[in-house]
């Protein structure tokens, strides 16, 4: 089967799935990468690294920011010419909506966000979960070629083999003739939002408490404690960053001065379903676990082992906080490979 | 759209009732509740003809319509009201349809219910039963041991056991060719998922009519004992399907016994209500007498303590008689009303004897005299709180759906 | 015919009531009452539901006709969000619909129309007075016709929003009956208290003492109709509030309960929970319908309207008092701290009985 | 601003779903607006008070559907057109777009169409850009905030590494996202106003297209394993050792 996988990246930064993506194509025979951009050919390099057989690069200005529409119509006009079985994407904020478009431009249709995949032949039938992971269904496409975006982390990355190399093939740009322009970018003040995060690490009063710290000479008792609280919430914004996750806090937290409002989980806050829940330092009030219980994984760090959280916890760990989060930081940076 | 206005139609037949609770129960309340067991013949002839031209043969049958609005259980709550405030246990000596019929009405094929039912529209008055409670076990329903083997060879149900507090039995059984519905296991390994329904009439070999009991209250209506042995009844008196499915969810034979309950606790909580309102009416006749008027609306700081207490009393009549026409006008309208039924009931059970309590203690020796139908009104009204599920045993199924749990998980 | 059933129109506005109810005031009440202060674009929010506006003809600027039963069931959903905030949202109405249920064509005409076309304005009334056996019927406050002109003389608490009120309906004995009159603002002789008052709960809500130190105003100002439609009309709003009340305070107790371990179950599976839990759900059921019954005497000009409102906001305050009281002791401990929310609902549960006969609508 | 907002009706978001014999269930929750649409009907109806014009919210299901047409309106939306035909049955999301494309061209002279970044039942989000590509119109997807001025318009989008600012020119399609903030609630107005509005029908031989062939097809769904809520508490000799097992247990989770 042949494969094209689009590398989505965000200034030459390629996202993991991209990858993982790849890692699927070479399972079923042969893969092809495309990458669009501006002064990218360096990921072409990567791209073989991780066992892409050719890569497609349409390096032009015109790519230089993503734009649906010019990315579409590069990528629809290479599909077209190519006739790859597959199309491979990464569900991300690009890679859904650029398979959305090529589906109808090459008539066919997308198997979105899929968390499993087998193939007979060269007719695949994927799983993916409806209903906000109520439900699964088993899909397939009638059309060709097939076009799948994959779940990030649902499937896992290939090894990188340094110095590995393949066919490298210039492609024209296909910018078209659309109004839209990118004037710029920016990052939220809070981060990532909590509406729409898939992982959330929230703190609570815990993290005010850490026994190991002095703080600086001078303040009263009342500003010492925040002064604590927020070499606490430190840790959680570590651990969150490393994540691409945002931070949640207790009520207990946020009514301790320890940080806004903007960021309390539960039932006087936000209510939160994110697939994964970090819960430090919360021993889990009632009103809390109704603003969060419906997320899919809970972790709980507490040092108390009867805290309620842990009943709702998929993973739970009785200790201190403040020795497990810095590692727990680490493990995943090491893990996630960034 | 939310609507308190008596249909038309109900009305009209609210008006007869009234009639004959006024002229030929009251008069007659005292002499039946001193002589138990006597039957009031005057009474049932009179309530069969008057039905009969009526056209309505069985109360609980439902007015039979296909299309348009139904109204039959609603016209059955306000005629039970209203009798039940003439006596609630001459009341309970009505002919037609009553609790075994419902269960019919409530479980049985179209056939089924054409064979059974008919017999009401006949010329002389009948009487159904319903037989639920044994000795071992009363509310608790799952546990009934009465057993229903099916002999293959003759295709007939053979039935063993014993039924006591069977409310008509003796009417239904002996002085009329009514029917008793007989509930018992078929296959008691199955728990509540073998039991079912059986019709049993009148003159069946092997059933037996055993005891009569005395009791506190509704001394007018008899309540018996029935042994069941070796009992045969036809294939298709059993109600239902005759098959039995143990999946946790299938529970039919079960759930056709609490569907009948959804049809017959508001019912029976409309006769509360009727009982409650004729000792409210007479309470507050009695106090007029006697120069006390309920000035409705001062301020609770205002009010004498016994108008506060007739005020009280008329709030929680009132309100409770709205839970018992809600759950009939959802059962007429199809929808299900097992939460509002056990509601209606709990609420009326409570609210009668609460009345009755408080009014015989209100008017004092008057109260307690049986010159006044006061104290007599005080004894019928327990069996509210007792009959078709005891209060405690509604409060469980009142609970269990408010909390969404099994009786496994709230017993 | 009878129906126990809102039309479709009424379940949608349950619902975008519900909805405002349980985000937006449920959210807000617990820090609202501890700063003593609702936020101002909460109170618009909800004042934007078009509730009162939905209950004045379009003649008089509004988009709907008056029904108390519709205005029961929005009450109620307000009120099982936040009591206190309930009575904010509706506080114009106060005004309003005294205005609409009693004044001559003329007053409707005049003072309808700015309020129901403006953003929420404290348009408010003055009934309580501060005696323990306040009568609506028997006031203490009088009026007394002087020329062309009417003295209004006593003293009025529980006025909510009175420290900035654009207009106050005042309620006052003239002759044997009790009247409404309309003051308007900063009439000389009207004093309002300098401090708010405290009380047990609601006190997001700003209340005031208002003392009428013979206000002369124009006899025009005199609402011409009777008083017991409007009396009637409050106690039916009075009454889906604290079905409200009970509504909000039971579902929370009942979740509670199944959420909270004891010997090894939960709460909600000892009889003596969940036998309480019982019981306070088929009170409400009971008591909601008797409310319903005297909104629905009321839209069809029932003759014993005045007597069904009566005996439904009697029992209501009962059940409000009966149901907040059984939460606070299903929570336990839990329920006596103001981290849940059933303590305040019991504080402001207590408060009806301050508003027997109180015209709030 | 002539402004068309498509909106879907699924199950309550609360709803338990099962499988019962290959179909879904959902029990006796209530059908709603998807949530998400709601948002798309807020950005919309903001557009309107802005600019003036008509919002026209239009929605493809059967006669039931007409519930959540009816929220639309009772937000605020001017009209609202219920699409329903007996040969649309299950539309995978190109089949929906082609019949969406065709209802906005026959309505006219369309500024803009809104849509909510997904809906809650098959989570697909695609149809929005799919429909803006069979338009022809530049789609502003996860917009989380939006002006125009003339044709000139201007958005926020929100993207894994933050918000990108783009500008296009009208007729665009977009995508809405919960960082729009709150949608409004319907008025009591509204809902008087809705319960009396004639939605009319349009059917497919109205809007002059053929049935759409879905060519995505649901062949199994099934109930997800069903997974114990027993805390598995992680131990170890060090932090270091804990944080590994924990990590790597969280990315076996395959949600990360």
């Amino acid at each position: 089967m042949n494969t094209l996988v689009f590398i989505d990246h965000f200034k030459g930064n390629a996202l993991p799935a991209s990858w993982e993506a790849v890692g699927v194509g070479k399972t079923l025979g042969n893969v092809t990468a495309l990458i669009c951009g501006s002064g990218v050919e360096a990921l072409a390099k990567t791209a073989f690294e991780f066992g892409v057989d050719e890569v497609l690069l349409a390096d032009d200005p015109a790519l230089a920011d993503y734009r649906a529409e010019a990315f579409a119509a590069t990528l629809s006009k290479l599909a077209a010419e190519r006739t790859p079985d597959l199309l491979l994407f990464p569900t991300t904020t690009r890679g859904r909506e650029l398979a959305g478009m090529a589906a109808i431009d090459l008539k066919t249709g997308v198997m979105v966000d899929v968390t499993a995949l087998e193939a007979a032949g060269d007719k695949i039938t994927v799983t993916r979960p409806i209903y906000a992971g109520k439900l699964l269904t088993k899909e397939t496409c009638s059309a060709k070629p097939q076009i799948i975006t994959l779940r990030g982390r649902a499937f896992p990355k290939p090894p990188q083999q340094a110095g590995k190399s393949g066919t490298l093939t210039k492609v024209p740009a296909t910018a078209g003739d659309f109004p839209t322009k990118v004037e710029g970018y920016t990052t939220s003040e809070s981060g990532v939002s909590l509406a729409d995060a898939n992982v959330i690490v929230s703190g609570g009063r815990g993290v005010s408490n850490n026994p190991a710290l002095t703080p600086p000479a001078g303040l009263d008792e009342k500003a010492a404690e925040i002064w604590r609280a927020q070499q606490g919430f430190a840790l959680v914004k570590g651990l969150a960053e490393s994540l691409g996750a945002a931070v949640g806090a207790s009520r207990a937290a946020v009514d301790g001065g320890y940080i806004s409002y903007a960021h309390q989980v539960g039932q006087t806050g936000k209510v939160v379903s994110p697939d994964v829940y970090i819960a430090l330092g919360i021993s889990g009030a009632i009103q809390h676990l109704a603003g969060m219980r419906t997320s899919k994984v809970i972790v709980a760090i507490n040092k108390d082992p009867e805290a309620p959280i842990f009943k709702l916890a998929r993973y739970g760990v009785v200790g201190d906080l403040f020795q497990l989060v810095p590692a727990l930081t680490a493990a995943f940076k090491k893990k996630m490979g960034k | 759209m939310i609507d308190f206005e008596i249909p038309e139609k109900i009305a009209g037949t609210r008006l007869v009732v009234e009639t004959v609770a006024v002229n030929m129960m009251r008069p007659v309340s005292r002499y039946f509740d001193e002589h138990e067991h006597e039957v009031p013949w005057d009474y049932i002839n009179f309530m069969h003809t008057a039905t009969k031209a009526m056209g309505g043969a069985s109360m609980a049958a439902g007015d039979g319509k296909k299309e348009g609005p139904h109204f039959g259980f609603q016209r059955l709550a306000v005629m039970v009201e209203m009798l039940s405030w003439g006596d609630a246990g001459i009341y309970l000596d009505t002919p037609g349809g009553m609790l075994g019929s419902a269960a019919v009405s409530a479980t049985g094929s179209p056939e089924q219910k054409e064979r059974f039912l008919k017999r009401f529209r006949g010329d002389t008055p009948v009487f159904d039963a319903m037989c639920m409670t044994e000795p071992q076990c009363g509310s608790d329903t799952s546990a009934i041991r009465t057993s229903a083997v099916l002999d293959k060879a003759k295709n007939e149900w053979v039935l063993n056991g014993e039924k006591i507090f069977v409310t008509a039995g003796h009417k239904a059984m002996l002085d009329s060719e009514g029917f008793i519905v007989v509930w018992a296991t078929i296959d008691s390994a199955a728990g509540r998922a073998g039991m079912r329904p059986f019709v049993v009439e009148a003159k069946t070999a092997g059933c037996q009519v055993t005891k009569m009991e005395h009791k506190l209250g509704i001394r007018a209506s008899d309540t018996v004992s029935i042994v069941l042995q070796d009992c045969r009844v036809p294939f298709e008196n059993i109600l239902g399907s005759a098959e039995v499915v143990t999946t946790d969810k299938a529970t039919t034979g079960f759930k056709g016994a609490m569907a009948t309950f959804d049809a017959t606790r508001p019912i029976v909580a409309a006769q509360a209500i009727g009982l409650a309102r004729a000792t409210l009416e007479m309470l507050k006749e009695m106090l007029a007498e006697r120069g006390v008027t309920i000035r409705y609306g001062l301020p609770r700081q205002k009010l004498s303590s016994v108008e506060k207490e007739v005020i009280e009393m008329e709030i929680q009549l009132r309100s409770a008689w709205w839970l018992v026409l809600k759950a009939v006008w959802m059962m007429d309208n199809g929808k299900p009303n097992s939460l509002e039924s056990s509601m209606s009931k709990v609420r009326a059970g409570d609210v009668v004897n609460r009345i009755t309590q408080k009014a015989v203690e209100i008017m004092g020796p008057i109260g307690y005299s049986r010159e006044f139908l006061l104290e007599k009104w005080f004894r019928d009204a327990k069996i509210s709180d007792i009959y078709e599920g005891t209060g405690q045993i509604n409060r469980l199924v009142v609970a269990r759906q408010i909390l969404g749990y099994r009786s496994s998980e709230l017993r | 015919m009878y129906s126990f059933e809102p039309t479709e129109e009424q379940k949608m506005l349950i619902d975008a009531v519900s909805r405002y109810a349980t985000s937006d005031l449920r959210t807000a009440a617990h820090d609202a009452e501890e700063n003593k202060e609702l936020p101002p674009k909460l109170i618009s929010k909800g004042w934007e539901l078009g509730i009162l506006q939905a209950s004045i003809p379009e003649t008089y600027g509004g988009f709907g006709e008056r029904s108390a039963v519709t205005g029961a069931l929005a009450a109620e959903e307000l009120a099982c969000g936040d009591l206190a905030g309930a009575l904010a949202v509706g506080t114009p109405g106060l005004f309003a619909l005294p205005v609409l249920l009693a004044g001559s064509e003329e007053q409707k005409k005049q003072y309808l129309p700015p309020i129901i076309a403006a953003d929420w304005k404290p348009y408010t009334a003055a009934l309580i007075e501060p005696y323990f056996d306040f009568d609506p019927n028997d006031m203490k406050t009088t009026a007394k016709a002087e020329g062309s002109d009417y003295i209004l003389t006593g003293e009025k608490t529980f006025v909510p929003f009175a420290d900035k009120a654009e207009g106050m309906i005042v309620y006052a004995r003239l002759g044997n009956e009790t009247k409404a009159f309309i003051v308007p603002k900063g009439a000389a002789g009207l004093k309002v208290g300098e401090e708010r008052e405290k009380f047990m709960g609601l006190n997001s809500v700003p209340f005031f003492k208002v003392t009428l130190e013979g206000v002369k105003i124009p006899s025009a100002n005199l609402l011409p109709g009777d008083f017991s439609p409007v009396l009637a009309a409050s106690r039916v709003a009075i009454a889906a509030m604290a079905v409200g009340v009970a509504k909000a305070a039971f579902g929370y107790s009942r979740d509670y309960a199944k959420d909270r371990d004891v010997f090894g179950v939960k709460v909600g599976q000892k009889q003596a929970i969940a036998f309480m839990l019982a019981e306070m759900a088929t009170e409400i059921e009971a008591i909601r319908l008797l409310v319903w019954e005297a909104g629905w005497a009321i839209d069809t000009r029932k003759e014993d309207a005045s007597q069904k409102a009566y005996l439904a906001v009697t029992g209501a305050i009962d059940l409000a008092m009966m149901v907040t009281d059984r939460a606070v002791q299903i929570l336990g401990g839990h329920g006596y701290i103001r981290e849940h929310p059933v303590e305040l609902w019991m504080r402001n549960g207590r408060g009806f009985a301050t508003f027997t006969g109180l015209a709030m609508v | 601003m002539k402004i068309v907002v498509c909106i879907k009706q699924v199950p309550d978001s609360t709803a338990k779903m099962t499988v019962e014999g290959g179909k879904v269930s959902w029990g006796d929750a209530p059908l709603i607006m998807n949530p998400w649409d709601e948002y798309a009907v807020e950005a919309a109806l903001q557009q309107k008070e802005a600019l003036g014009g008509t919002v026209t919210a239009i929605s493809i299901g059967d006669e039931s559907t007409r519930e959540a047409l009816k929220r639309a309106l009772a937000m605020g939306a001017d009209d609202a057109i219920l699409i329903s035909d007996p040969a649309l049955g299950y539309l995978d999301t190109q089949a929906t777009a082609a019949v969406l494309a065709a209802a906005i061209k026959k309505i006219g002279a369309v500024d803009a169409a809104f849509f909510g970044r997904q809906a809650i039942d098959a989570d697909a989000g695609l149809v929005p850009v799919q429909t803006a590509r069979l338009l022809g119109w530049p789609a502003l997807t996860l917009a989380s905030v939006i002006k125009i001025e003339g044709a000139n318009v201007r958005v926020e989008r929100g993207i894994e590494e933050g918000r990108q600012i783009v500008t296009s020119k009208l007729p665009v399609v977009f995508s809405l996202t919960k960082d729009f903030g709150e949608p409004r609630y319907p008025s009591f107005m509204g809902i008087r106003k809705a319960a009396r509005a004639e939605i009319p029908s349009w059917s497919l031989s109205g809007l002059g297209i053929p049935a759409p062939v879905s060519v995505i097809a649901w062949s199994e769904i099934t109930n997800p394993p069903v997974k114990e809520i027993t805390c598995e508490f992680i131990t170890g000799a060090s932090p270091e050792e804990i944080a590994e097992t924990l990590a790597t247990k969280i990315l076996a989770e395959k949600v990360l």
